[in-house]
Order: structure tokens, then sequence, then C-alpha cells
């Protein structure tokens, strides 16, 4: 009976929203609750979170999921110059043009499988970031990063008769900045609505479809499905998911920049994938808030700091403790990265979800592990 | 004519170190299928065992300058020169072809002990988690070659002899003023080399042919009941001798930084997969194709008519070969399709 | 041995008219000629390497033969896609089980049975798991009669051989076929489990439908086949009831003489 | 949590007891005088904080690491000497100043710092972390253009000061200037306005030109501001080729310069791109080659010593401009080499340099202003105008918040007497020579009020 209510989808999406509304509260303790994070934790997640519906459900591991995303930043920066600063339809439009690049993208990668997929990816986001960042220039504003400036049209705006007189506006959803908590609640909210997605299609026909591609391909033609249209499907949704999480990006903090599409921004979004847990529905989102915890706290924490949190210690053993854990802070933080992704693919390979289950099954929670979380019982 | 002819040779350069890296990467995807992230970080290291080496020989006995009062300046002279004078002048210009010789222990012991610790333990695993901890290894790598030799590029010239230019032009009875730096021809002459001691290992010794039933077909081999594990941990280790020989030999040309095999990864993967999994001719030749496509590309005369090609060719290649052939240039049905 | 002798002038269901398929210089198939009449069960015997594996691909759009024609109910089947020949009726279970092998086995047959309901393609991605009623009911009286209900939220990566490919019947029955193309549905089981196959595939649902049967074993063979071609070398030398394959002396002679190697 | 370096616990904690009173003490007229300004509320004003807290964000990571951390060295030894710690430093050569030791305002100097990561998202990020989550009044560091214009423009949006660190493209105090943000130092059209003259006496007016240019905003601008000069002297411009950013290997690039007719190779390049392009130049010749009975020579636009380390023998005798030189004689740069050199054990670059300097001109504004509401200290800054702080007399002029003084010419050393010896002052270029119009760049400050 337990068991049967934590798998209703509305417990937990109640769950889900309390955890991720309360986010300020619970990430005071490890120093986490300023706005620029916790909206990076939630814009990421959506990220991750769709990227995983390609490469959870279909096993297709594809290199330049990033190229959507800043595509999704520049449509949106682009919105917010030619039309409005309203982030609506600065938002939908980075999702639809986002999508529409997928399905060109999606549909020349396709045509391979494996490892040749995934250099195909690669090559067409490697294109887009070389583009922008020299010749496409005019439209992306290179090195620097697509910026508003004052003298931009925003033809919706100025039709509303709004004008800016001094310095440059500010993105809103209807009259709320985008900046501060607002922009992480409204982040937050959209993580959410993007996170019942992703579980209603895991939890569809179609995501178990998806699932039985990845499992066996060749069965599913000879069962009768024509898998190439799947594939591409949960491409472009998930393209659209990154579109999404760029559009946003762009919307709480109007740059785009070239840098967003290169292959190790579109490496990210798999290193938090497979660490978090690969075709789990939360494990990419703990992925994702785990790496940017990483590159943005532990790269800021210096000798001085560390004293500081060590200090209930006894002297010897702080300066012990300290010398040991200074090379892992500050500009070493790539080295705790690196080990980490090493400690948890030799220690959990399913990721740190797999870790949660192991407690779970510590503490006589729930029975044995079912590989794929959102199949339904 | 002549800016052709230079332009190929300039490709054929570049392709010779494409090529190079790509050959020890496939040859890990092909035997071992493993898909290894941490190739770029051995050719690193490899560029790395000319930097130490030539450190250790300019060991220098530091004579303070007096003139500069608010902290220690000195004014270094190598050990090695003041006992041996010209002699030992003459060892420290050749350090980098002398490093080879350590190379070849450091880079064989580094590929030995990352397969027994880590790489054998993954043969069986995903190619996603094989891709999470070779590159966790790889930043790892990375972060402790910082730590010791800082972020800035380190020179590391070439033996002053082969320093300058080969009249390239009056050898081929052309214009005189075609010139290339002896170094990259010996780079060329270099690799060829080892991709064809490569080869004719693979192809004449016993060794060489289990290694290629290995890569034809790997269940079976392993049922024929040969000692697999032990065999593929000197391939692993060969494949690491040649990632690091094409970093010693690089280093005049591109002078060693941390980063330097992560630029390098990306690429060498598009090289392999171009080249077909698992196939070696295959990766060599995608090595040398991209190398002379991305020269010419970047000729004004061509960069002028296509703006931007120059930064893209080698991926538009990749797409346009991969979509035309299924498995890339040379590769196989049913290698790392799934 | 089944009525379905009696009328098999009826209708003729599957056509395969001068097939002919090469590999490299290697005559795979040469010139075969085969009908499979509506009711009747098939079975095509031969020895290794026979062509009768690529017989079956040809049927099933994994191989397109080099020339000839494949006709299932009138409509040519050379060039289609195998999931638009899944959807004119034609279903196959393959001998080495190719299943889900990370789905539970209830997984495992309501995959074919949503491909029966929903076509080659249907987007819904809002339609829950949980609410697939009807097609799970149908999932579970067809493990039922397979017995393997008990197990269904296993992996079906876990469960034995044998019930592997008990499986694959469920998944190839659970379409609903008009043909049912079984390579080797036996091979590699114990003799009780085969007894036990060839009642399944006797009875029920199982035992109306239509089909064809690659297999080595011959009582497997003599206690299915209302009809049965031999596959020799490419060729087929002969077709008939298992009365008048017994008697042949052509097969005697082609076919039983190397039967005794394979054996 | 931000405390300054380690000294034993105990110690430190005792110190910062007496620091603190010190600077209630200190500050108390100040409170009354700042009553004008208490009704204006700013983000991270300190208020009855005992400290005031900066943000340093600098590359700690990518292919300008080293040069963050040197950058970190400076930082930190600006905040000892703003605290009263050490020897002061340039603060007791810096005319006019109000620093008197005692922090900024009275209040303790901390700080965080941040890796930008030489990428504009990331050190958006870490920016903000320094000012959302540390309480930072103050944001300065960086290592490349693109990064300083990203991080001005957010700094403009949350009301926080910028003072950018090593960023050399016209950009960012032109086209992309901000109102909060504040450029000590010099940019690619003061580089080529220095350079020019020298050129012409170097190597006449009779040179045809070869540039090979990275392709990104800062490569661009100091292509056009070397054309620009040198054209003007009458050279002439054969080619402008756009190298692709981290390209590695520039052989394909080298080659057409060969047979091309030009006599100067240009490298507007910087960091890595410059080490392999210049080392790869030299081993195609280049610098052998007779070209119109003229020596072929190469100009590299943009020094710093760390490249220059970079890229070896390969450097000796090319001539290019920099921001400052630790070798300088003025009684500014002797103080500063001086502390840097006893604090570190080696001299500082000049990405350290423009650091320190930006630093403490950022505590004198706030003295000045006698606040740290920022429209004040900004106007204390626009039109500011010192010495003694390495680079003769300098202004912070209003119209663009671009500092003007006197610019450095570099050839790379023949004969190094030491390790750090790497680059020879050619000449110090006088800043009436190298000052321009601010409508040349154009560009927009924005408001003082955001």
């Amino acid at each position: 009976m337990m068991k049967n209510l934590i798998k209703s989808n509305t417990v937990i999406m109640l769950i889900f929203a309390a955890v991720v509304l309360t986010a300020p509260i619970w990430t005071a303790p490890i120093g986490a609750n300023y706005p620029d994070l916790l909206q990076k934790f939630a814009i990421f997640g959506i990220f991750a979170v769709g990227y995983n519906i390609l490469f959870g459900l279909t096993g297709y591991l594809s290199f330049g999921h990033a190229a959507f995303l800043g595509i999704g930043s520049y449509t949106a920066v682009w919105s917010f110059k030619l039309l409005t600063m309203n982030v609506v339809p600065a938002i939908i439009l980075a999702v639809i043009v986002a999508g529409i690049f997928a399905l060109l993208i999606g549909f020349l990668s396709l045509r391979r499988s494996g490892i040749y997929f995934s250099i195909l990816t690669l090559a067409f986001a490697q294109m887009a970031y070389s583009l922008a960042y020299s010749v496409l220039t005019p439209i992306t504003n290179g090195e620097t990063g697509l910026q508003l400036e004052q003298q931009d049209p925003r033809v919706i705006d100025s039709m509303f008769g709004v004008v800016v007189k001094d310095g440059l506006p500010s993105t809103n959803l209807f009259g709320t900045l985008m900046s501060g908590y607002s922009g992480f609640y409204v982040a937050a909210a959209i993580l959410i609505v993007a996170f019942y997605i992703s579980l209603k299609i895991f939890r569809s026909p179609f995501g178990m479809k998806l699932l039985a591609i990845k499992s066996n391909q060749t069965r599913m033609k000879y069962t009768g499905f024509n898998t190439r249209p799947y594939l591409l499907t949960a491409f472009v949704i998930s393209g659209m998911y990154a579109g999404l999480a760029g559009g946003l990006l762009a919307s709480i903090d109007p740059l785009a920049g070239a840098e967003r599409m290169q292959w190790t921004a579109s490496g990210e979004v798999v290193l938090m994938t497979i660490m978090g847990g690969v075709g789990t529905l939360i494990g990419p989102l703990l992925g994702a808030v785990i790496i940017k915890y990483l590159e943005n706290i532990f790269s800021a924490l210096n000798k001085s700091e560390l004293t500081e949190i060590f200090n209930y210690m006894p002297e010897w053993l702080q300066t012990i403790v300290v010398n040991v854990t200074n090379p892992f802070v500050g500009e070493g933080w790539h080295l705790t990265l690196g080990a980490l992704f090493m400690l948890i693919v030799i220690f959990l390979p399913g990721g740190v979800m797999e870790g949660v289950d192991k407690i779970k099954g510590l503490f006589g929670f729930g029975k044995k592990k079912s590989t794929i979380e959102g199949e339904a019982k | 004519m002549d800016a052709i002819l230079i332009q190929l040779l300039n490709g054929l350069d570049k392709g010779a170190a494409y090529a190079l890296i790509a050959l020890g990467l496939t040859l890990a995807f092909g035997t071992l299928g493993i898909v290894n992230f941490a190739h770029g970080a051995l050719f690193m290291l490899g560029a790395f065992c000319a930097v130490s080496f030539q450190k250790i020989l300019t060991i220098s006995k530091k004579v303070k300058d007096e003139s500069i009062t608010f902290f220690d300046a000195y004014k270094e002279k190598p050990y090695l020169e003041i006992w041996w004078g010209d002699t030992g002048t003459a060892i420290i210009d050749y350090a980098v072809p002398l490093s080879i010789l350590m190379a070849i222990p450091v880079m064989l012991l580094i590929g030995f002990i990352m397969e027994r610790g880590l790489i054998r333990h993954f043969y069986k695993r995903s190619h996603a988690e094989q891709i999470l901890v070779t590159f966790g290894l790889a930043i790892i790598i990375q972060e402790v070659i910082r730590h010791f030799f800082g972020a800035n590029p380190i020179p590391t010239p070439a033996p002053d002899v082969v320093s300058g230019s080969a009249a390239v032009g009056v050898f081929f009875g052309l214009n005189e003023n075609l010139v290339y730096p002896w170094w990259r021809l010996i780079y060329l002459a270099f690799s060829l080399a080892i991709i064809s001691a490569v080869f004719a290992f693979l192809k004449f010794t016993t060794f060489g042919m289990v290694v290629r039933a290995g890569m034809a077909d790997r269940e079976t081999v392993g049922l024929l009941g040969i000692n697999i594990q032990k065999r593929f941990t000197i391939v692993f280790a060969i494949a690491a001798l040649v990632a690091g020989l094409a970093g010693v030999m690089y280093a005049p040309i591109l002078p060693p930084d941390y980063h330097m095999g992560m630029d390098f990864l990306v690429l060498s993967f598009v090289v392999v997969v171009v080249g077909g999994m698992g196939s070696l001719p295959g990766a060599v030749a995608a090595g040398f194709l991209l190398g002379i496509l991305q020269s010419f590309a970047s000729m004004t005369e061509v960069s002028s008519l296509f703006p931007g090609i120059d930064q893209i060719i080698i991926y538009l290649v990749a797409v346009i070969i991969l979509l035309v052939r299924p498995r890339g240039l040379m590769g196989r049905e049913g290698v790392f399709e799934d | 041995m089944s009525e379905a002798m009696t009328n098999t002038a009826s209708k003729t269901m599957l056509e395969i008219k001068g097939v002919n398929k090469t590999f490299g210089g290697l005559h795979a198939l040469s010139d075969v000629n085969l009908q499979i009449v509506e009711g009747e069960t098939h079975a095509i015997i031969g020895p290794n390497g026979a062509g009768k594996s690529t017989l079956l691909n040809c049927c099933i759009g994994k191989l397109i033969p080099d020339n000839g024609s494949v006709t299932f109910n009138g409509r040519n089947m050379i060039g289609m896609a195998p999931h638009d020949i899944n959807h004119a009726g034609m279903v196959r279970v393959f001998q080495t089980p190719e299943i889900f092998p990370e789905l539970s086995l209830l997984d495992n047959v309501m995959i074919p049975a949503f491909a029966k309901r929903d076509g080659t393609f249907k987007f819904n991605p809002f339609k829950s798991m949980a609410n697939e009623k009807v097609i799970r009911e149908e999932a579970m009286s067809t493990l039922a009669e397979f017995a393997l209900d008990k197990f269904y939220d296993q992996h079906a990566g876990s469960i034995s051989r044998g019930d592997k490919r008990r499986l694959e019947l469920a998944m190839g029955l659970i379409q609903h076929p008009t043909l049912l193309l079984l390579d080797e549905p036996t091979a590699g089981m114990a003799r009780h489990d085969t007894n036990q196959t060839i009642e399944l595939l006797n009875s029920g649902k199982m035992g109306e439908m239509t089909k064809v049967i690659i297999e080595h074993d011959m009582h497997v063979v003599f206690s299915l086949a209302d009809r049965i071609s031999v596959l020799a070398r490419g060729h087929i030398i002969a077709t008939g009831t298992p009365e008048e394959i017994k008697n042949d002396p052509k097969v005697k002679e082609a076919y039983l003489g190397e039967e005794a190697v394979d054996e | 949590m931000k405390k300054n370096d380690q000294t034993p616990s105990l110690n430190r904690r005792g110190f910062i007891k007496t620091a603190g009173a010190a600077g209630v003490v200190a500050s108390a007229p100040m409170i009354f005088m700042k009553g004008a300004y208490a009704a204006k509320d700013f983000r991270n004003d300190p208020k009855d904080s005992k400290t005031v807290t900066l943000g340093f964000n600098v590359p700690q990571s990518g292919p300008y690491a080293d040069e963050g951390a040197d950058e970190l060295r400076a930082y930190k030894l600006a905040v000892k000497h703003l605290n009263g710690e050490g020897d002061g430093g340039m603060m007791k050569t810096m005319k006019p100043s109000m620093l008197k030791g005692n922090g900024i305002l009275g209040k303790k100097v901390v700080f965080s710092t941040g890796d930008t990561q030489t990428k504009s998202d990331a050190a958006r990020a870490s920016a903000k972390r320094m000012i959302e989550k540390d309480g930072a009044l103050m944001i300065t560091g960086g290592s490349s253009s693109g990064v300083a214009i990203a991080v001005q423009g957010l700094c403009q949006e949350m009301g926080t000061i910028f003072m950018a660190g090593l960023t050399h493209s016209n950009d960012t105090t032109g086209k992309d200037k901000r109102r909060y943000g504040f450029r000590h130092f010099f940019n690619t059209e003061m580089s080529g306005a220095a350079l020019g003259p020298v050129l012409e006496k170097e190597y006449g007016t009779d040179r045809t030109a070869y540039h090979l240019t990275a392709d990104y905003t800062w490569g661009w601008s100091q292509e056009g501001s070397i054309k620009k000069y040198t054209e003007a002297m009458g050279w002439k411009t054969k080619a402008a080729v756009k190298t692709p950013v981290g390209a590695g290997d520039f052989s394909q690039f080298i080659t057409p310069v060969l047979n091309s007719g030009a006599d100067t190779l240009i490298l507007n390049h910087y960091g890595k791109d410059m080490v392999n392009s210049l080392t790869q130049a030299v081993q195609f010749g280049l610098r052998d080659k007779q070209v119109n009975g003229k020596d072929f020579q190469i100009v590299v636009p943009l020094f710093s010593r760390l490249m220059a380390q970079g890229a070896g023998e390969n450097i000796k005798g090319i001539l290019g401009s920099t921001n400052w030189n630790w070798a300088l004689k003025d009684e500014g740069s002797q103080a500063f080499v001086k502390s840097f050199g006893a604090e570190y054990g080696q001299p500082p670059s000049m990405a350290a340099h423009t650091c320190y300097v930006q630093t403490l001109l950022y505590a004198n504004a706030c003295e000045m202003a006698g606040t740290f509401y920022p429209p004040e200290v900004i106007k204390a800054l626009e039109g500011f105008k010192f010495d003694g702080m390495g680079n003769g007399a300098t202004e912070y002029r209003a119209e663009d918040h671009q500092c003007f003084k006197d610019v450095l010419v570099v050839r790379g050393n023949q004969n190094p007497s030491s390790q750090f010896d790497l680059l020879e002052v050619v000449q110090e270029v006088p800043r009436a020579q190298v000052e321009y119009k601010p409508e040349l760049l154009g560009g927009d400050l924005g408001p003082y009020e955001v």
C-alpha cells in the first residue's frame, strides 16, 4: 500500500515541488542559498532532465546537445532585442527554434547509431560553436556574447509605449523582474512542469517503447515499430528541453555566449546525467546540482576558509585536514570533479541514484531495485 | 602551384599528428572495446616527458643577479655545461629527441598501470561509464601536471641543427622560396615510421595476429583459450606508447601545456570515427585526409569563397563522410553501433 | 494432422516465386518456389546451410532477394520495411531469443501488443502505462498461456533459456498474426520442454494459426507439420505431406544422409 | 567566512578583534558625515559591519590560470596594504591618496575569490555568487576582454562597481563601456598609437605587413588599430588572415606568408595562440628571411612576460607593447616590486600590476567619496588624476572610464640577466601620444543609478 502511494504521480510531484520550492531554505547549510546558483540548479536540472529523455530512454548518446542550449539562448536574447522584454515570448520562441534545429540535426544524425551518431551530433554542435564564435558574429556577437542594447527596437514593448530612458531594460514576467529569487521561482516552476512532463513520458507507452528501442532496436523493428520517428521525437523533445534551459538562462541573465555550445558544455550534461544515474527520473537533476555546486562553491574556497570550516577541530588535526583538502578546492576544484567522476563510476555504476537505492536497501525500504524507475508496475 | 604543394606538406604534417594519436586510440577501441577519453592525456604526458627530460638536463647552477634586491633572480647555467662544456651544451640541445629514451619506458609503464589498475575493470561496462571514468582520470592527470608545471606553455625547442628550414623547393627544382622546417619533416618521417612499425608488428608477429583476430571478433578469441588479458595489457601499453611518442615529438612544434591533451581529444575521436571504428588503416587514412583538407580550407582562395570554412572543415567533412558511408571510411558492420 | 489439411486448396497466403539470393559467389537460394496455404502448418527442413534462415529473412525484410517475388495475401513484400511487413500480418519468432532483456516479462509482451494497436508510430507521451488495463490484461493472459505469469515482473534477461523461448512465442502470439514464422522454436531444448512446446504450438489459438516452421528436429516436424518442404543447397527438392516426404527417395538421399552428421 | 590569509588561528582571532575595534573608532566620524547618503539603499551596503568585502574574479583554470594566479597574489597584497599590514607598497607613492592603512572607510577589507575559467558564463556566475552570497561591494579581475565585457555588463545591472583586470580590447571602454565598469589597463588603440612611431623608427616607412589575427573581437580590435597606425605612416597591408582561436598548429596560415611579398608579420594573438604561432613562425625561418632587401620582422602588439616565458628563445628581439614592466625604475613601480618580491619571491606580472592598482584606486575613491554608495564612488573615480602608480601621471577619463597613461614599448630581451628579465623597455611612450577622443570608440556609459 505504502509502495503504491510512493509510486503515484501526484505524490511524487507534490514531494518534488515541495523540495524544489523550499530549496532556498535547505541549501543554506551547504552555502548554496543564493539566487544565481539556485537558478543554475533549476536550469541545468531542466537541461539534464530533458537530455535524459533521449539518453536515458533510448540509449542514444548525443554529444551535441549544448548546441540547442546555445540556440535557445540566442533566440531568447533576440526576442528581447526585437520584440519585448517579457520572457514568455522569448522562452516559447527559444523552445520552438531549438526544436526546429533539433529536428534537422536529429534527422541527419539518427541515420546512424552508436558512436557514429555521437560523433555526428558532436560535429554539428562544434560547427555551430565555431561559426557563432567567428563568422556569425553579426548574429551572435562572437566572443563577447549577444547583449541587450538601449537602442534595440523592442517592437511589442514600444507598441505599449514602454520607453527605456536610461540604461538597459530588465527582463520580466509581466512586470515581475527575472533577477534574484523571483527568477529562481520562475525557473523552479518551469522545472516542476518540465519534470512532470518527463515523468509522464517515462510512464507512458511511448516511453516504454523508447526503452524497448534501447533494449533491442532490431527486435522493435520486427515487432512492427518504425523506430526512426520514435528516436527523432525523443531527440526533438530533449532538444526542446535544452532550448528551454537556454531560453531560461538568457531570461534570467540576458547574455548569450558561443562557449555555451562548445563540446565541453555538451559533455557536461552527459556527465551530469551519468553521474546522477542514467534513465532514472531524478538522477540527472542530482547530477546537475552536484556539478554546478562543485563549480561554484568548491572553486571559491581557499585555505583560510577551510581553516574556518574546520575550526571545531583541535589545531593539529585542523592543520592536517586543511592541508589535505586544500589541493581539492579553489583552483583545484577540477581535481575534485575528476576524482568524483571516477569514484562514482567505480563504486556506484548506476550513479548517485544507485547510492540512494543502496541506502534505502540498508534501511529496509523498497524492494530490489528495478532498472527503470519510471516503469509502471 | 607552390602554394598548393606547401599546403599539402602542411596537411601531411598535421595528418601525421592526427593519425598517430588516432592510431593508439583506435587500437584500444578495436581490441579492448574501450572508449578512452584519457587518450589525449597520454599524448600530453608524452609531451611532458620531453619537458621533464629537458628540465633534468638543464638542472642549473644558479648565480644570483645582485642588481636585483627585491627578490631572488638568478642567471642559470646548467651543470652539464659547466662540467662538460660544449658536449654538455650539445646534449641539452638534443633534449627532445633524447627524451624518447625516457618516454618509452615511462609511457609503457603508465599504460601498464592504467590498464591493470583501471581500464581492465571496465571492459564489460557500458560506453557511458567508460567515458565518465576515463574523463575523470584525464582531468586528474591534467591537474597533477598543472600542479607541477603550471598552466603556461613551456618552450621545448628542437635541436639547433634542425631548428631551421629545409630548402624543399630547391630539392625538387621548384621555387627557391619554398622551404619547410626540418623538424616538421622529421615529425612526418617519424610518424610514418611508427605507423609502419605498428602495422608490421600486427601483421608479422603471432602476437599481432591474435590482436587482429581480437579486433575482428573479440568473443571468439576469448574462447580460443588464449590468455587475452595479458595481451590486452600489452596492447594498451602500446597504445599509450604511441600516443606518448606522438606527444614527445610534437613538443617543439607546440610548446606543451597541461591542457593540450583535451585540445586534441575531440579531434582524435573524430578522426577515429571517420576512419571507421576498429580500423587501423581507416584511422591513418582519415588522419591524413582531415589534415590535408584542413590545410587547404585555410587557403585564402578557399576561405574567402566560403567564409568560416577553415573553422569547421573537419566537422563538415566528418558529417559528410558519415552520412555517405555509414561506418566511416573503413569501419566494419556491428562495431560500436549499439 | 489438423482439419486444415482438408481445405488445402482454399487460399494461398504466402507465395514465394523464383527467389534467388547470392552472397558473394555463393548461391544461398536458387529459384525457390513455395506456397503457404491458409490454415496450414508448413515446416521447412534441410541440413545446416541449406538456406532456411536466408529464406525466412527474405520474407520478413531483413534481406532483399536478388530476384523473384514474395507475395503475402496478394501484396508484394519485397522492399517493404520490416515493421510494415509485421503490420501486414507476417510475424517472426526468432531462433536465438530476441527479447528486451532489461524490461519485465509483462512489458516484453505488452510491447508487441502496443504495436498491434498503435501502428508503426504513435506519439502518446501523456497516456499513462497504469491506464493501459486492456493491454495489460491481454498480456497477462498470454503470459499465463505460456506459464510465465508467475514471474511477470522479472527482467526478461534473468529467466532461463527455455522460458525465453516461450516468451518469444508469447510475443509473437499476442500480435494475432495472420502468418507466424518460427525459426527453430525448440532448438537447444530438453526433450521435456520440446514436448511442451509442441503441445503449445498444436493447441489453442496457436494451433489454429497459419505457421511456417524451420526445424531440425524430425520429431518436432512430424508432430506439427501439415506439409513439409525440403531445402538443400538452396533448392527446394520436395514439398508434400509428412507421409510423402518420409517416402521421397530424393529426400532420403539428399537429406537424411547428412542429418546423421548434424545430430 | 572570508578572512585574510593564514596566520595561526589564535593570533588571527586576537588580531581581528583589535583591528575591528580600531575600525569602529576610526569610522565613527564618517558615519556622521555619511548622513546625506544614508537614505540611499544600495546592494551590499556594509552598514554597521566592521568589514567590507571585495570580489576577486580571476581565471584559476584554463589557459590563463597562471596569469590569474598572479592577479590573485596582487589582490591579496593590495588587501594587506589597505588593512595596514606589510610595507604599504604603492600606497606610499600614490598621489593624491586618502588611504590610511585602516581598511576602506575604516572597515577592514576582506575578500572572496572566484574562477572565471575564461568563459563569460562561468565568470558571470562567479561574480554573481560573490555579489549575492558573499556580499561583495566591488568585483575585479579577469584576463580576457570577452569576460571583462560580460562581467561589466552584469555589474551594471547589479549596481556593483567592476574594476577590470587584464582586458585589452577597445570595446571594454568603447562600444561596450558601462557606468559601473573601469579599466586601468591600456587598449589596442593605445598599443597602435604607441607602437606606430617605434616601428617607423626601427623598420622604416616602406614596409608590407601581413596580419595573422585571432578570430574574435579582441583580435579584430588589435588588427584594426595596428593597421590604422601602420598604414598612416606608409606601410602597406598585404593581407589580414583570421585564424581560429586555439588552432594549435598554425602552419597552414604561416606558409602563405613566406611567398606573399610581405616583409613584416604581425601576430594579433595572445596567450597560447601567441606562443604557438610565434614559435612556429620562427621555425618556418621567417626571421632569417630577406624580403624586398629588408630583414623580415615579426611584431607581437601585446606582450606579457608570462607569455614571453612560453615562447622561450623565439621572443628575443621582437617588438611589442605592454602595460607595465617590473624593471621600471620609477618610485611607484619600485615600491610595488619590492613588496611583491618580498611576499612571493618573484616579480609581479603586468596583470598583477593592473589588478593591484585597480584595488587601490577603488579604495581611494571610496575614501574620497566618503561612502561606499556606488554612484558617489563612480563620480570620485571619474576624472580622477593620480601619479606614482608606475605609469606616470594618469587620468581616469570621465567620458569612457579608460585610464590614460604612458605605454611601454618593449622588446624580447636578447641577453637576459635572469629568468625574469625577459623584456627590455624600448620606449616609454608618453600619454599625450596615445590619447584619443572619447567619441572615437563610441558606446554609452548608461546611468549612475540602477
